[in-house]
Formats: structure tokens, C-alpha cells, sequence
């Protein structure tokens, strides 16, 4: 396999997104947790536009970065009080997470590289047009538009339900 | 770049998120897999969207920004969850939540 | 024309009745309320009189349909002949005569209008049953006028008395109803209608003549004894005649009208009325029937001391006359008697109320003297020979010649013509009559039967004369026997007498203008009457029955002789001449020999009723205990019946129930103890080692749940990792 | 689809009453009075424009409902139940109102069980469909069982269960019945619940349903099942607990209503669709019809004499409606178009007449609060309105010509004479301590000096008139013109005794 800049960047990209992953799940203190969790969605985002979606790499970092990551440090705030909260984690827990990990690892490998269907195919590099304005048809004017619709009605009824649920009681 | 690339970038992010539900002791934590597991999903369907299918058929994406949608929500409740745990608790430890122990 | 004035006639009082009984539903009576049904009277009354000038001489009934079931119709209709105008007429009159009195006599009463509502439903319901052309409509007026008997009777019903005396009524005509009933069952079996007349198809009486053998002869007897049954419940004929006597609680007003003119005559009016139907043998029962009823009543009435009991017993006594002249045959003889005993022993009664009224006034309400018995023994069993009422009691009057001038003359008038003095008092005429009649059949027959009841009506004939005029002598004449209650006694206003005074005029058979047409009353052909083998030759009975106008000439022989003109119709003059003459003579004597009696008892004192009644202690006894009927009554078949109610009523309860009940407890004792035991050890055991099982795997199964969800994600992650490890491996 | 309507119409209503809150006791009476008169007008309007020429079932519906079986939602009417339809539906309305001040708990469970009470009694007299038939009676039967058991008197539980048990028991019986005709009504496939199908195959020669042996076995079994609800001696002593328990309505709807639903059944099933079971036990004698003959005659006599023992006047008149089924059986007996006549005349007027003396005893007992006849006495005096209207009650019941209960009494005796002549003329016993019991009690009650405790007796009030004067009037109008009633069904009757004349024939 020929090493371009492209391959390298995209190597860079995956690597990004592993390496923060992982340290999402081992680092103790949750608020670096969050950093880490916020490059892994960059790295994400680029491999978006590799798949050449340049649209949802767009969204990937409007609302995962700019709201959930958000969202998940003010309940950090919340319900700490202090930045610097830690994680325990127990030793016996950890080495049979870790094992069934692994183990579920190597299965989804196992299975990626025995699937003939799934092999050579690579990206010829070809250039796709912008995905936007088809995103844009087929959500507001095609057979996408009921499911989009639905999602709308479900984010207003999270949204009330999760500031229902998490208003302080009125107690009698 | 084979589609096997990024299938196998798919499942680590997945199995790191899995190990993220099963040990961390914060419920936080746990929102935390949740999202890496939702991504790798995302990724998933946009890859197999870019290889398997003819080029001008981008459900996949679509389909990805539905789950983006869905992990907004998803999130959005979960932390009001937390928060009403925590209140009721004091705690966001989820061994310690275990009012259903049998 | 018939139709309408017949629809006026039954309208009029029904009208009344149904204005009285709205008015009293909405508590809205008005004062005046009597006026209402006097009037509708005297409209019918009118309307009757109309009527007897419209009769044609063919009549035929005028029906409609009333009830249709499949091949069977039940029509409703009337009939007009000269016998229904004529009790038209009498009811009519009667009873516009009883309204007019009542507005005196009941005067201040409580239920002063309900009074008047009841008599309007009475004349509705009396009319309806003369005029009907069928057995049902008959019998449908029939129970009527006993429901209004029986509501008045029971005017006054805070009287125990009234309340026991109403119900007897009641339920002692509907015995004979019953039998009735049965009468028109077989009736109705045999013919399929109960239409006595032929309209569009044939009636009774026509369907009637076709019977001919021992066997349908026998039926038809009984059909026509069980018809005469109702008659002698409704006519109380012995043995059902105890309830007539105690109907004098109701109001005197009522006695006159209901129980002595109008309703208890209406089972001679049905005798006569089915006098097709009647066979020699079923002639002969009512014969007797009558003939004994004439002689018991005559005999208890003469130890009475309650005046309206005196009277009462007499009306059954004169009851049992007409139908001993139905019995034999004298058709128009017992229809005259009814008709004059109609109008003088009303006036009777009138009188009689008359008399109470004028006692009155020291009573100021008929219920006072029962308002202290707190005892409210309502027995089915009732209690006889009450107290009599001071105010009726003929040994607390006397001498009211003087003090009551008019109720005097008139009641003496109305006894001299019940009594049979002769020739310018009805009663003679049609009481000479029917002793003829029985006399005659005696001859014609040569019938033992015939002698004997001749012989009993003629002693009956003598002891009325005798009682009526000790009723006159013990009231009327010698000196007051309570002289504060003489006192108060006074004539009546004139509302109250001249209605008297027109009963008396009426019982004077010359200024009677329904006597005068001749040959007004025909009699109905009889198909059935058989004289035996050993008679003398007949004379056709129409032409026998057919002369009406000699009992008002009363001279037999020359008027018979006008109208014969065929050669056996003189046979026929030849025939019952001499036992006209005979009876005449015998009756003249008898009635003499009765008032010469009572005269020498009760006005002369010349012999002593004690000393007489102390002699014959027994027969005394007996006629005071009047036969014991009502003993024998209460202590054997009303007793008999509470008795078997009471049985079945327990039997019910214990056995019917007891078994339902027994079972029940069997099934659930015996039955349910052994599937209880089943139940209990084998199913019941199988479901709770079930139970236990579970209950035991549950508490070792319970520790997995331990709430953490943590535990649980390790376990599905586990365990799909190990499902797709195994498939793959597979 | 109108009949439809009316059938469930009570049903809705019931919904309805359930719907609302507990507490508008009002609102609820208002509604379940409502929800009564509606299939009241839908009565009158279809005994109105009911063809009383014609022999066939008119209004009919007639939809598949489980196909699998053959069985069908098919509802009509003839004459026959147009009558006891008018009947019933007009007693709807009177009890709700006679329930109005009566029911001190529940109301609003009590008017939704009326309803469905309604619902079931309305469907089963227009029911043609054998397995709806059923359905219908069972429907009956179980609000009757909670309304007796929870709103009854002091024994009402002991009452309800043995009221459920006996015609438990004898619906049981009919079932069984019921599952043999269906099954012997022809091949898998073609069987039919259909009534008047079964009718057709019952009279055809050489089908099975033909057979003899076969009917007389159905007809015991569906015998028994009416004959414990008309109640027959000796199934009959539900009958007087049932009475003495149940609240006035209650008592008037059994009365009025459910005892009519077992002679109606005999008329329907057994004598339309069995006559040979009837009919011929052996070749020339008469043993069933006697049989029944017989049972009419000891309803009558033995009903009236314990009548005439009783002393709680509400048990009195329970006996008095045995005595009074007993002329209704006896007619039914004669098989002649007289006697049928007579006993469908009576089943109604029996309806009007025991409604009204329920009626009028529960006024009594409303007021007095014990029912004993002795302990009473001269109220004639202080309730003129209620004595009035109870001797029309009373004369209606005991045969008064003029009332209604004459005619279809007199025409029952009238045709079972023609048939059975001993038995009867020895019915006529009855009318006699008919007569007996009913001046006993209106002496005891109403005449005589009075009971110085009844000294401010209220008289009878508006609402109470207002739910015996239509009563009252039918009384006397169907007493005067009682062939409004009578030119319903005499064609039916007609057609009904044809058939059996024909088997008579045979004999």
C-alpha cells in the first residue's frame, strides 16, 4: 500500500480517535475524561470527511462538542461540585470488564476479517458532490421526512422530560 | 483506506466504550462509553454508506444524523436522571443505586 | 236510536263515577258532588222511560267484537226485549229514588261524595249486566255490582262490623260465582260463543234446542244448576244467603237499593234470563232452592229484633219466591215480583233508614261506639250476631205513629203490600201469581215436588204477612219503649220523604202504567222442560206464562178468555183457572191469618211472644241462631280452608324448602367434604408444592437481582459475547 | 337496527352511568332514567308499527357473530315479544323512578346493573338465535344476583345465592339441551342455533330433531330450565325469598319481567319447537300435557292457599304471582287458540298487576318499615289515594271483570276446559281464595278502627303515584279493551296452535 499524505492523515485521524478513547476510559479524573472524550469526537469528525460526509462531520462537531460534551460537563459540575472529582475503580471489576473487552474485541475482528463481502473494497478516491443539499431533499422533502419529523417531537419530549425530571420537587 | 479500516477503528472505539460501561464507577463515566459506543455506530453506518452502497445513496448518513439526534436526547435525559439520582442518593455511584437488589 | 239512548243510559253514571274518581285522585272534591250523580240518574231514567216507547217488538242484539282469537270471537253487545226495559226502568227509578233519598240521609257524612261516586259505579255496573246479550258481559256487570256491593257495605269501614260484613259478601258470591264460571265454561265448550241470542251466528239459545238425548240433557242440567249458582250467591238463596243479612252495616240507602230492589234481583233477572236453557230437572233444583229459601228466611226473620235485619231476611225470603217461580215455570209471575218487590221493599228500607235517621241525632257518628274496642282481631273467621245498633233496634221504638205521620203511611202501605192484602196492593198480584204458577205446575204434573213447595211457599206467604206487621206494630204502634230517644225522634225532610212517597204510589198497582200494556212480557221458549209420564194434558206453556195483564186484573178468567182463539189455548184456560182461583183464595186466608196473629202478639199483647217462644225452646233456638249457617260456615269451611293454608304454607316452608334446602346442604356437607378432601390433599396439595418450589427458587434466585446495574450490563455483554461464541464455533 | 338500538341502548346507558363521578347521585338517576325511557319510546313505536297481520318476525337482524359455530347475533320480534318487550321496557323507567329515594348506597352501581338488567331482558325476547337466547338469560341473571345481594334485605345474601343457584341449575339443564338440538341439527357444518330454522327442521318428517324421543328429552330439559324461572311447583320456593329480599324494584322487575321469561321460553322453544315432546308421550294418551295441566293446577291452588297463611304482605303477594303463573301454565296446557291466548294475555297483565302491588308494598314498607299485614289497621282512613289505588291493584288481581286481570285468566280457564275439565273447574278454587287472601289483607290493612301507631302515616306522594297511575291505567283500559294487547299475537297463536292441532290430529 502506497503511503500518501492523505493515508498518513488519515492514520493521524484514526489514531487520534483510538489513543483519546482510550484515555476516556482509564484517566481518573472525569473532567480530563471529558477533554479526552471531545478529541475522540474530533477524530471521528475527520474520519467523516474521509467517507467524504462532509455534512455530518459538520454536525458531529456542532453537537457533539458544542452541546453534548457541554452537557456532559455541567452534570459533571452539578453533581461533583468540584472539578476534580475521581473515578474508582475496583480491581476485580476492572479485569472482567477488561477481559469481556477483549474478548468482544476479537470477535468484532474476528468477524470484520472474515467477511468476504467486506473485503477490497477501498477507496478509489474519488469526489463525491456535497452532501448537503441531498441531506437537506431527502430529510425535508422525501421518505425521510416522517422519521425526521418523529426525531423533532423526540428531542421536545426529552427535552421537557429531562427538565421534568430534574427540577428540584415541590415537596408538600 | 479499505472499508476494513475503518470497521476496525469502529470496533475498538465500540469495545472501549463497552469496557467504559462495564467498569467505570460514575455514572458520568458511563454517559461517556455510551457516546464512544453511539460513534462507533455512527461510523459504521457512514463507512458502510461509502463503500457497499452506490455512491448518490447517502442513507447511511442520514441515518447517522439520526443517531446523533438520538444521543442528544439520550443524553439530555440521562444527565436529568443523574441529577435526580444524585439528589435522592447523594450519590452518582451506581452500585451504590440499588434499591431493586432482590 | 235504541243505541243511543242504551249508550246514554250506561254513559251517564259511568261519566259520574269517572268525574268523581278523577276529582278524588286530585283532592279536588266539591261540595255538591251528589247532584252530579243524581242528575246522570235521572238522565238515565228518562232515557229508559224513552226507551219503552222505542222497543221493537222483534229485538235483536246489537253487538261489536270485543276480543278475536283466531276462530273464536267474544262479542260484547246488548239486547233489548220487554224484560230488560222493564228493569231498566226499575233500576233506573229505584235508584234515582235512593240518590235523592241519600242526599238526606247522608248527609254530613265524611265521604259524603265518595258515597256518590260508589252508587254512580253500582247503577253503571247494574245497568250493564241487564242489558248485556252475553253470558260474559252478564258476568262481567255481575262482578261489578258485587265490587260495589262489597265497597259499600263497607262504607263505613272503621266498624269491624262493616269490614267483616263486606268482605263475606264478597267472597260468598264469588263461591257462586265460581260456579257460574264453571256454568259458562261448559257452555262455551259445547257452543264456542257465549252469545245467548242469535246474531250473526246462532247464540246459545238457539244452538240450545239441537240438544236432545239422556246424556246432553244431563249436562245441560248441570251447566244450567252451575249457572244458577251465581244467582244463588248474588240472590243469597240458601245456602249461600248469610252474607245479605249481615250487608245491613252498609248504609240504609245502599240496603235499599243494592240489597233489596236492584242488585240481589239480579240473579232472578239471570235465572229468568237463561230460562231457555233449564231442563226439568234443573227446574226442579231451582224450585226448591227457592221454596226452602222462602221458608228459612221467613222463619229467622220472625225472631229478629234489628229492623233492617227483619227486612233483610225478608228480601230473602221474597228472593226465594221469584226463583221458586222461575223453578216452575211461571216466567212472567217471578219477574212481576221482582218488579213490585222491587219498588215496595225499597220503600222498606227507605222507611227503615227513615226511622234510623230520625234516632239519629243522638248518634252522631255511626262509628262512635266501636272507637273504644282497641282489639283489631281480624280473623278470616268473623264474629256474628254483633250488637245491634241502638238505633235499629225495634225494642227501643214504638209509637212513632205520631212523631213520623209519612214515613208511617208509607211503610205501612209497602208492608200491606208484602204481605198480600188484597186487590189494591201490589204484592198480592204477583205473590198470588206465583203461588198459582206452583200450584198449577202441581196439577198439570201431578207432581209431588210441586204440592210441597206449594205448600211451603203458602206457610212462608203466611209467616211474611206475620213478621212484617209485627215490625209495624213493635215501631209504629204502642206506647215509646225509650222514651228519650222518642224525643228526639222526628220526620225527615222532605228530600228523604218523597221519595217514599213515590215508592208508595209505585206499590199500587192500579196507578202503575207499566202493568197496563197486556201481553208486555213474553215468556221465552222452554225445549226442555218434560212433564213426567203420569201428567195431565198441557196446555202450551207460552200461552200459560203469556198473561201478564191478568195478575194486574187479577180477574183471570175473563181476560184470559179475549185472547184465546185456537182450540187448545182454551185447554189451557180450562187448565190453570181453577188453580189461580184456588191459590187466591188460599193466600188471602193465610195472609189474614198472619196479620191477625202479629196483631194479637204485638198490638193486642193478647198472647205472649215469650211465653210461645220459652215453649218451643228448640225451634225458637234454631230460627235465633238462624239455622246455624254461619256457625257451620265459620267453624267448618272457613276454618277448614285457614287450616289447609296454613298446612300448605308450612309445608311449603318445611318440605318444598326443606328438600331444596336439604339438598343444598347434602351437596355441600357430603359432596363438598369429599371433593374438599380431594381438593385439599391431591389438587390442592400439587398446587402448593408448586408453590413452594417457586417460592424456594425464587429466595435462592433473588440474590442475582442485586440492583446494581453495572452487574447487570457485565451479564448481557457476557452472554452475547458467549451466544455469538458458541455460534460461530458451531 | 331499531331493535338493536333498543336492546343495547340500556347497555350505552350503562357505560354512561359509569363514567360519571360517584358523588352526582342525582346526575346518575337522571341519566339511568334517561337511558330507560329511550327503549320505552322504541317500544311503543314498535308495538305500534308492528303488521299485527303477518306471521313472520318483523325487524329482523340477522348478522354472523361466531362463525366458526354457526351462530348469529339474529333478533326479531313477533307478537308474542313485542308484548313482553312493551312490558319490559315500560317497567324500565317505573322502577328507576319507584328506586329513586329507596337506595341508600351505591346508586351508581345499581342503576349500571339495572341497565345491563334491561340490556339482557330486552335481548332475550328478541332473541332467534338459540345460543344469543342463552347468553341473554345469563345476562339476567347475574346483575339480578348483585342487585338482590347487595341492596336487598336483612337475608339477602341467603336469598341471592339461592336464587342463583336454582336457575343456575335449571339453565344448566337447558344448555345441555340446547348443545343436543344444535348437535343433532344436522351434519358438521350445517348446524344452526337458528330458531326459526329449527322450528322448520323440528316439524320436518324423518329429520332427527323430529324424532320422538329426541323431543321429549329436550323438551324436559328445557323445561326445567323455564320452569324454575316462571317458578313451577316444586322449583318455586326461590320465589318467595327472592320476593321478600330484593328491593321494591328489584321485586318488580322479578315479578314483572322474569318470571314472564320462563313462560315465555315454554311458548318459544318448547311448544313452537317441540310439540311432539308435548304432545305424544305414547300413542293416544295425553301424559305430558296433562303433566303440565296438572302443574298449572297446583301453581294455582297450592300458590293461593299459602298466599292466604302468609303475614308479611310481600310474601303474599310472592305467593299470589305463583298462583297467578299457575293459570298461565294451564292455559299454555290446553294447546287451544283460546287457552294460548288467555296465557300470553295473563303473562302480561300479570306483569302490570304484580308491578303494581310491589309497588304498593314497598310504599307500605317505606313508610312503616316492617311489612307484617296484622300490624296494621285502618289506613283506609289516613291514606284514601294509596287504598284506592290498592283495591284497583287488588281487584285487578284477584279477576275483577273490568281490569285486566279478568280476561286473560277467564280465557285461560275458558280453553283449558275444553281440554282438561276436572282439572280445571278444580282450578277455579283459586279464584275463590284469590279473592280470599287479597279482602283478608285489605281488611286487615285497610279497614277496621286504626292502629293508633300509624296515627301520622304520610300519605302516598307524587313521585310514588307517579309510578303506579300508568300502571293503573293500563289496568283498566286493557281490562276494557284487551284486544290492543290481544290482536298482537292472536296470529301467531293462531299459526302456534295449528301446529300442535295437527300432531293432535295424529293421535
Amino acid at each position: 500500500m502506497e503511503i500518501t499524505l492523505k493515508t498518513l492523515i488519515f492514520y493521524g485521524f484514526a489514531l487520534m480517535t483510538i489513543g483519546s478513547a482510550l484515555a476516556v476510559v482509564t484517566v481518573r479524573n472525569i473532567v480530563h475524561a471529558a477533554f479526552a472524550l471531545m478529541v475522540t469526537l474530533f477524530g471521528v469528525a475527520g474520519l467523516y470527511v474521509f467517507l467524504q460526509a462532509d455534512f455530518l462531520a459538520a454536525t458531529q462537531v456542532i453537537v457533539y462538542v458544542g452541546g453534548i460534551l457541554v452537557l456532559i460537563l455541567f452534570g459533571v459540575m452539578m453533581t461533583s461540585g468540584r472539578l476534580q472529582m475521581r473515578i474508582h475503580i475496583e480491581r476485580g471489576q476492572l479485569l472482567l470488564g477488561g477481559g469481556i473487552t477483549i474478548a468482544l474485541l476479537m470477535l468484532l475482528l474476528t468477524v470484520i476479517a472474515n467477511t468476504p463481502r467486506w473485503k477490497n473494497l477501498s477507496d478509489d478516491g474519488t469526489e463525491f458532490a456535497p452532501t448537503t443539499s441531498r441531506i437537506g431533499e431527502l430529510i425535508l422533502n422525501e421518505h425521510f421526512l416522517l422519521p425526521f419529523e418523529i426525531a423533532s417531537v423526540l428531542l421536545l419530549v426529552a427535552l421537557i422530560g429531562a427538565a421534568l425530571i430534574s427540577r428540584k420537587e415541590v415537596r408538600d | 483506506m479499505t472499508l476494513q479500516h475503518y470497521l476496525v477503528i469502529s470496533a475498538i472505539l465500540f469495545s472501549l466504550g463497552i469496557f467504559a460501561v462495564l467498569t467505570r464507577r460514575n455514572a458520568i463515566s458511563i454517559l461517556m462509553g455510551i457516546e464512544l459506543i453511539l460513534n462507533s455506530c455512527n461510523l459504521n453506518f457512514v463507512a458502510f454508506s461509502r463503500f457497499v452502497t452506490p455512491p448518490e445513496n447517502i442513507d447511511g448518513q442520514i441515518i447517522a444524523i439520526f443517531g446523533i439526534v438520538l444521543a442528544a436526547a439520550e443524553a439530555a435525559v440521562f444527565l436529568a436522571i443523574i441529577l435526580a439520582i444524585y439528589r435522592e442518593f447523594g450519590s452518582i455511584r451506581p452500585d451504590e443505586v440499588d434499591t431493586l437488589k432482590g | 236510536m235504541v243505541v243511543l239512548l242504551i249508550s246514554i243510559i250506561l254513559l251517564a253514571p259511568l261519566t259520574a263515577f269517572a268525574i268523581h274518581a278523577l276529582l278524588g285522585l286530585a283532592k279536588q272534591g266539591f261540595p255538591r258532588q251528589d247532584i252530579l250523580s243524581t242528575f246522570a240518574m235521572l238522565v238515565a231514567f228518562i232515557c229508559s222511560i224513552l226507551l219503552f216507547w222505542q222497543i221493537a217488538p222483534d229485538p235483536k242484539p246489537h253487538t261489536i267484537d270485543w276480543i278475536s282469537l283466531g276462530s273464536i270471537t267474544f262479542s260484547m253487545g246488548f239486547y233489548l226485549d220487554s224484560v230488560t226495559v222493564i228493569m231498566l226502568i226499575v233500576v233506573t227509578l229505584v235508584s234515582s229514588l235512593v240518590h235523592i233519598f241519600s242526599i238526606g240521609y247522608m248527609h254530613g257524612d265524611p265521604r259524603y261524595p265518595r258515597f256518590f261516586a260508589f252508587l254512580s259505579l253500582f247503577s253503571f255496573s247494574m245497568l250493564f249486566l241487564v242489558v248485556s246479550d252475553n253470558l260474559l258481559g252478564i258476568y262481567i256487570g255481575w262482578e261489578l255490582v258485587g265490587l260495589c256491593s262489597y265497597l259499600l257495605i263497607g262504607f263505613w269501614f272503621e266498624k269491624d262490623s262493616a269490614a267483616d260484613a263486606c268482605k263475606k259478601a264478597f267472597l260468598t258470591t264469588r263461591v257462586g260465582d265460581v260456579g257460574m264460571f264453571v256454568g259458562m265454561m261448559m257452555l262455551f265448550t259445547r257452543f264456542k260463543t257465549l252469545s245467548l241470542y242469535d246474531g250473526a251466528d246462532a247464540g246459545i239459545f238457539t244452538l240450545v234446542e239441537g240438544l236432545s238425548g239422556t246424556g246432553d240433557m244431563i249436562w245441560l242440567s248441570i251447566a244450567g244448576v252451575l249457572i244458577f249458582c251465581g244467582a244463588v250467591g248474588k240472590s243469597a238463596q240458601v245456602p249461600l244467603h248469610t252474607w245479605l243479612p249481615d250487608a245491613m252495616e252498609g248504609p240504609t240507602p245502599v240496603s235499599a237499593l243494592i240489597h233489596a230492589a236492584t242488585m240481589v234481583a239480579a240473579g232472578v233477572y239471570l235465572t229468568a234470563r237463561m230460562f231457555p236453557i233449564l231442563t226439568t230437572s234443573s227446574s226442579l233444583v231451582i224450585a226448591y232452592v227457592g221454596g226452602i229459601t222462602a221458608i228459612v228466611a221467613a222463619t229467622i226473620a220472625i225472631v229478629r229484633f234489628d229492623i233492617k235485619r227483619v227486612l233483610a231476611y225478608s228480601t230473602v225470603s221474597q228472593l226465594g219466591f221469584m226463583m221458586l217461580a222461575i223453578g216452575v215455570g211461571s216466567y212472567v209471575a217471578g219477574l212481576f215480583h221482582l218488579t213490585t218487590h222491587a219498588f215496595f221493599k225499597a220503600l222498606l228500607f227507605l222507611g227503615s233508614g227513615s226511622v234510623i235517621h230520625a234516632f239519629h241525632a243522638m248518634h252522631s257518628h255511626h262509628d262512635e261506639e266501636h272507637s273504644d274496642d282497641g282489639e283489631h282481631d281480624h280473623g278470616l273467621i268473623h264474629e256474628h250476631g254483633s250488637e245491634i245498633p241502638p238505633d235499629q233496634d225495634m225494642r227501643n221504638m214504638g209509637g212513632l205513629r205520631r212523631k213520623m205521620p209519612l214515613t208511617f203511611i208509607t211503610m205501612l202501605i209497602a208492608t200491606l203490600s208484602i204481605s198480600g192484602v188484597p186487590f189494591i196492593f201490589s204484592g198480592f198480584w204477583s205473590k198470588d201469581k206465583i203461588l198459582g204458577g206452583v200450584l198449577e205446575r202441581a196439577m198439570e204434573w201431578n207432581s209431588i215436588h210441586h204440592y210441597i213447595l206449594f205448600v211451603v211457599a203458602l206457610i212462608a206467604a203466611g209467616i211474611t204477612a206475620f213478621y212484617m206487621f209485627r215490625l209495624i206494630f213493635m215501631t209504629f204502634f204502642g206506647v215509646p219503649q225509650n222514651q228519650e230517644m222518642h224525643e228526639m225522634a222526628h220526620e225527615s225532610p222532605w228530600v228523604m220523604t218523597v221519595p217514599l212517597l213515590v215508592l208508595a204510589f209505585l206499590s199500587i198497582p192500579v196507578v202503575n202504567p207499566l202493568w197496563f200494556n197486556k201481553d208486555y212480557v213474553k215468556p221465552p221458549e222452554q225445549h226442555h222442560i218434560h212433564a213426567p209420564e203420569h201428567a195431565q194434558v198441557l196446555p202450551d206453556s207460552k200461552t200459560r206464562n203469556s198473561d201478564f195483564s191478568f195478575a194486574f186484573l187479577g180477574v183471570s178468567d175473563a181476560h184470559a178468555a179475549e185472547g184465546e182463539e185456537d182450540g187448545h189455548a182454551a185447554d189451557a184456560h180450562h187448565a190453570h183457572s181453577p188453580a189461580h182461583s184456588i191459590a187466591m183464595i188460599l193466600s188471602i186466608i193465610v195472609a189474614g191469618v198472619g196479620i191477625l196473629l202479629s196483631w194479637l202478639f204485638y198490638h193486642k199483647r193478647r198472647f205472649s211472644a215469650e211465653a210461645v217462644s220459652t215453649a218451643f225452646r228448640p225451634v225458637y233456638n234454631l230460627f235465633w241462631n238462624k239455622y246455624y249457617f254461619d256457625e257451620f260456615y265459620d267453624g267448618v269451611l272457613v276454618a277448614l280452608t285457614v287450616w289447609k293454608s296454613r298446612l300448605f304454607a308450612q309445608f311449603d316452608g318445611s318440605i318444598v324448602d326443606g328438600i331444596v334446602n336439604g339438598v343444598g346442604t347434602v351437596t355441600r356437607d357430603v359432596f363438598a367434604a369429599f371433593t374438599g378432601f380431594f381438593d385439599n390433599s391431591v389438587v390442592d396439595g400439587l398446587v402448593n408444592r408448586i408453590a413452594e418450589i417457586t417460592w424456594a427458587a425464587g429466595g435462592r434466585i433473588r440474590r442475582l437481582q442485586t440492583g446494581a446495574i453495572q452487574t447487570y450490563l457485565f451479564v448481557v455483554v457476557g452472554g452475547i459475547v458467549l451466544i455469538i461464541l458458541i455460534f460461530r464455533v458451531l | 337496527m331499531l331493535l338493536s338500538l333498543m336492546i343495547f341502548v340500556p347497555l350505552l346507558g350503562m357505560v354512561v352511568v359509569l363514567l360519571l363521578p360517584r358523588e352526582s347521585e342525582e346526575l346518575i338517576k337522571r341519566v339511568t332514567l334517561l337511558f330507560t325511557f329511550i327503549p320505552l319510546i322504541l317500544a311503543v313505536y314498535l308495538f305500534i308499527a308492528y303488521d299485527r297481520s303477518s306471521i313472520s318476525s318483523q325487524y329482523m337482524v340477522n348478522i354472523s357473530w361466531i362463525e366458526k359455530f354457526n351462530i348469529n347475533y339474529h333478533v326479531g320480534i313477533d307478537g308474542l315479544s313485542v308484548t313482553l318487550i312493551l312490558l319490559t321496557a315500560l317497567l324500565g323507567p317505573i322502577c328507576v323512578i319507584a328506586s329513586w329515594r329507596n337506595i341508600e348506597k351505591g346508586i351508581k352501581a345499581y342503576m349500571a346493573l339495572f341497565l345491563m338488567l334491561e340490556t339482557g331482558m330486552l335481548g332475550f325476547f328478541a332473541a332467534l338465535d338459540l345460543f344469543l337466547f342463552y347468553v341473554f338469560f345469563e345476562l339476567t341473571l347475574l346483575p339480578m344476583y348483585f342487585l338482590i345481594g347487595v341492596w336487598g334485605g336483612p337475608r339477602r345474601e341467603y336469598a341471592a345465592i339461592k336464587f342463583f343457584l336454582y336457575t343456575l341449575f335449571g339453565s344448566v339443564l337447558m344448555l345441555v339441551a340446547m348443545i343436543a338440538v344444535y348437535l343433532t341439527s344436522g351434519d358438521p357444518g350445517s348446524r344452526t342455533f337458528d330458531i326459526p330454522t329449527l322450528i322448520t327442521l323440528a316439524s320436518t318428517e324423518g329429520h332427527a330433531l323430529n324424532d320422538l324421543n329426541f323431543q321429549i328429552w329436550v323438551f324436559l330439559g328445557f323445561f326445567i330450565g323455564f320452569a324454575v324461572k316462571v317458578p313451577i311447583f316444586p322449583f318455586h320456593t326461590w320465589l318467595p325469598d327472592a320476593h321478600v329480599e330484593a328491593p321494591t324494584a328489584i321485586s318488580v322487575i322479578l315479578a314483572g319481567v322474569l318470571l314472564k321469561m320462563g313462560t315465555y321460553g315454554l311458548v318459544r322453544i318448547n311448544m313452537a319447537m317441540f310439540p311432539l315432546g308435548l304432545d305424544r308421550f305414547t300413542n293416544g294418551s295425553d301424559f305430558w300435557g296433562y303433566s303440565l295441566a296438572l302443574l298449572g293446577f297446583i301453581n294455582i291452588v297450592y300458590g293461593s292457599f299459602c298466599a292466604l297463611a302468609q303475614t308479611d304482605f310481600k310474601k303474599l303477594v310472592a305467593y299470589s304471582s305463583i298462583g297467578h303463573m299457575g293459570f298461565v301454565i294451564l292455559g299454555l296446557a290446553a294447546r287451544n287458540d283460546t287457552g294460548v291466548s288467555g296465557a300470553i294475555l295473563q303473562m302480561f297483565n300479570h306483569g302490570v298487576i304484580s308491578a303494581m302491588l310491589f309497588l304498593l308494598v314497598g310504599v307500605l314498607y317505606d313508610r312503616a318499615h316492617h311489612r307484617e299485614i296484622n300490624g296494621f289497621g285502618g289506613l283506609g282512613n289516613k291514606m284514601p289515594i294509596y287504598t284506592g289505588i290498592t283495591t284497583l291493584a287488588f281487584m285487578a288481581s284477584l279477576g275483577l271483570p273490568g281490569l285486566s286481570g279478568f280476561v286473560g285468566e277467564a280465557l285461560a280457564l275458558l280453553g283449558a276446559y275444553a281440554k282438561y275439565k276436572t282439572l280445571t273447574i278444580l282450578s277455579t278454587i283459586g279464584i275463590v281464595i284469590g279473592a280470599a287472601y287479597f279482602l283478608w289483607t285489605l281488611q286487615r290493612v285497610f279497614l277496621g278502627a286504626l292502629n293508633p301507631d300509624y296515627e301520622d302515616i304520610p300519605e302516598i306522594n307524587g313521585r310514588e303515584i307517579l309510578t303506579l297511575v300508568p300502571l293503573g291505567i293500563l289496568t283498566i283500559v286493557l281490562g276494557v279493551f284487551p284486544h290492543i294487547v290481544i290482536d298482537m299475537f292472536s296470529v301467531s297463536v293462531t299459526e302456534l296452535t295449528k301446529v300442535m292441532g295437527t300432531f293432535e290430529a295424529n293421535l
